[in-house]
């Protein structure tokens, strides 16, 4: 469901399948498991493999946007599908710079 | 319109079940040969008044989600989403955008925008103490049946 | 044996309803991580019950379906095909290997025989008039839930 | 769900998709159609397509058996997989040597 890389201060998240209530908190300890270990500079979720997302997708993408400020770091979410976008679009986290 | 095909469901209030409605809502519209985007704008709104039951009305107890969907002939999809948990004190305030009253599980206060967006109609039933039943109607751009 | 999940569907006996029975049981045992034969074997029993309540037990008239099915810890899975048919004078009989009422529609007798043949065990109670209950019973080989 | 091809007196039917009661009826119709218009000396049932099958594949098969022996034909069943075949297999169909 994920995989986790972590280079040149970059932590990349690569989300597999489908994001829901379920999913999310199984990603969220994953997440967060890492980005403790390694206090990334950056942590990079990538969505490429993101076959569905409900909003539970919009919380777990601002929850780890508050715990990157907390860790002194930056957020960055990439390849998103249309699908996904739509979703994005709805909450407001355009405004924070995350999405490429 | 004429009713071409129904059907009821039910499941207990466990997370996993929100991928499993998600499929037999999927299965179930398949017959109207719906486009990539009718689908996952159905399955996406479902996905989120199933959530809410599971999240919200039942929140660390468990607890019945009925599901009944009806096909009509003309393409409109409708499907109804119920629990009988603790119910809403005020839907209209519910419904507001990036309104939640469960932040600490980092819930984003969407699911409703996302159902209204995503669906041609939604009516929300609601009583304290009592439950909550979604209805969402979509129509589906079909040739035939 | 402690119950991991359950569901109960209904819906009415159009032909169209087999496929949809069966997408709606391989959903329901997707969390066991089944391989394709366990699957495979449950999705054709299933299908042979639903037929039948379709084919045999409502005739040319329509009817309501139930389905409800149990998920255990220990892998086990029930599923229960119910309707409100005609029902079966001689149940006996009626499993036996190529019997059929209805040759003329090509039926080849088999549907019980399958059920059998691919399920750990199969019940069938039914009475005239009121209609007609197959309890199907399978084992999955499964890891962890 | 089915296409046909007509040469040297040999009908193929190739089927595509699931097999239940719901399609059987379809099939059955398509076939016995192209059949009665040809009158072909071999029916080719090719099941290479088919991704499910219950006992309804039965009747289907042993009904097209009975065409064309009505026809003055003969039929064959290619293509079968695994999980077909243990239906096929229940059913007496091999002693009729049409399965290959
Ligand atoms: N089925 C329900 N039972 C009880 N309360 C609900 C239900 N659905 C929604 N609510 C209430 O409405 C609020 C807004 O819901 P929603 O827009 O889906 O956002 P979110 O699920 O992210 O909180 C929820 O936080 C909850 O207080
Ligand atoms: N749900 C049912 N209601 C009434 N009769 C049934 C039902 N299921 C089975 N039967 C009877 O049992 C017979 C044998 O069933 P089955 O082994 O499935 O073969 P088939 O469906 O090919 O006839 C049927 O022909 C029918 O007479």
């Amino acid at each position: 469901m994920i995989k986790t890389e972590y280079k040149n201060h970059i932590l990349t998240a690569y989300i597999d399948g489908e994001i829901d209530h379920d999913s999310a908190a199984k990603i969220r300890a994953r997440i967060d498991g890492a980005a403790q270990s390694v206090k990334p500079r950056v942590l990079c979720m990538d969505f490429s493999g993101v076959s569905f997302m409900d909003s539970s997708g919009v919380g777990l993408v601002m929850g780890r946007y508050r715990q990157m400020k907390l860790l002194g770091g930056a957020l960055r979410v990439i390849n998103v599908s249309d699908s996904v976008y739509k979703i994005f679009a709805m909450s407001g986290l355009e405004g924070l710079g995350v999405l490429q | 319109m004429k009713i071409i095909n129904e059907m009821k469901l039910s499941f207990p209030s466990n997370s996993k079940n929100e991928a499993f409605a998600r499929s037999v809502i999927t299965a179930f519209v398949l017959s109207l040969d719906p486009t990539v985007s009718e689908l996952s704008d159905l399955k996406t709104a479902v996905s989120e008044a199933v959530t809410n039951s599971i999240v919200h009305g039942y929140r660390r107890t468990e607890g019945m989600i009925y599901i009944s969907a009806k096909l009509r002939a003309d393409g409109r999809v409708t499907v109804k989403i119920r629990d009988k948990g603790c119910g809403i004190e005020d839907v209209q305030k519910a419904m507001e955008p990036l309104f939640t009253t469960a932040p600490e599980e980092e819930r984003a206060g969407l699911g409703f925008a996302v159902m209204q967006s995503f669906c041609d109609k939604v009516k929300v039933k609601s009583q304290p103490q009592k439950g909550t039943t979604v209805t969402l109607e979509k129509f589906f751009d079909h040739v035939d049946c």
